[in-house]
């Protein structure tokens, strides 16, 4: 399946735009997903640190990512 | 009884005031953030703020009912600037009304200091000499 | 830098705040307190403040001084009104600036918790069926 | 020496007035100010507390009066 994720702050500098669209196996994981977009974009490890987000909630690695998913990447956040 | 606002537009920070100000409130706390003009030293020219907005929304919300749960609170008012921002310019306002000013100032402090941990917004500085996501390097 | 008044009219809550920030200043937190309709589930109908004016004003100049010989603050104002107030009428506004956010809620939480015990001024309640000076009485 | 005694608050209604006066022998403290003004107006003593200032400041019972201070009862404060 391919899964479409949104960027913002620092991670639309690191994916070129405020977007970026993975092919991930079917009932693949936010865990999965996170070792993915690593290993296409290597300044994601520069981070301090990132979260990925699925429909507007925080989510722990192991959450099983479907297709109809609205998914962000959620750069250390620098609010207020 | 709860409001928050995203916003492109200044904020009316005597309108959050009126707006929490009621009849049986008698302590009303209010932080305002400001852009400063300098950071670690550096000449800030302007800051450039970012929001997830659907999410930046949920998340002051779930903050704002975590601080209502805890402390008896009267009433909530979060307007937090996006897009382009003047050094002076106001970027948060955070105005909490309750009976006793201990709840107020207690719920205030903890709503600006979880907002800046969890929802999901960002900073952008910019420099004579280049710019910086807040927060995001080591 | 600081700006200390003991004041028979309304005061002006917008233009406390616009005192205090400056462009150094990022984070900015101010006190409100107003005259609540109710006290211990008796209706009030109005408040009297009597202050002794000019020692009034040296008192909060002191707490003033210690609260920016501890923290880091920028500006400080203190308005504290006098005479007769209705209910929902601003009775004190304590507003601090600050680089950073710490300073400005601990400095300003500092103010309003000392005037309340060191700075001579009265508070008579009115109610339906009497009068009471404020703290006088067990 | 007399000395006069500027009342706020509760004290106002205690001594009808917003001020009284003591006549004091010369060299007096604030202390012998405070025990003569509780035999003269007993409901002083009903108060929760109250102190003296002299000149604007808030006196400790040992201090010597001269009839040219400023003398003030302060009851309680309830500001703020």
């Amino acid at each position: 399946m391919e899964v479409s994720i949104l960027a913002f702050g620092i991670a639309k500098d690191i994916f070129s735009g405020p977007a970026t669209s993975m092919v991930l196996s079917r009932g693949a994981t936010v865990g999965e997903l996170k070792a993915a977009l690593e290993l296409k974009y290597s300044r994601l490890g520069l981070l301090v640190s990132y979260m990925i987000a699925v429909n507007n909630e925080y989510a722990q690695d192991d959450l099983v990512i479907s297709e109809r998913d609205e998914i962000a990447i959620i750069p250390p956040v620098s609010g207020g | 009884m709860v409001e928050i606002l995203l916003t492109a537009q200044p904020i009316d920070v005597p309108n959050c005031i009126n707006e929490v100000m009621l009849p049986e409130s008698g302590g009303i706390d209010v932080f305002i953030g400001t852009v400063r003009n300098a950071t670690k030293g550096k000449n800030v020219l302007r800051l450039e703020f970012e929001a997830y907005q659907p999410m930046a929304v949920s998340e002051i919300e779930k903050i704002v009912v975590q601080a209502m749960a805890q402390w008896p609170l009267h009433r909530v008012v979060v307007h937090h600037r996006t897009g382009v921002l003047q050094v002076g310019e106001v970027a948060v306002v955070i105005a909490v009304s309750a009976a006793h000013r201990d709840a107020a100032f207690t719920a205030c402090r903890y709503i600006i200091d979880t907002l800046k941990q969890t929802v999901p917004i960002w900073k952008k500085e910019v420099f004579e000499d280049g710019e910086v996501w807040v927060a995001a390097h080591p």
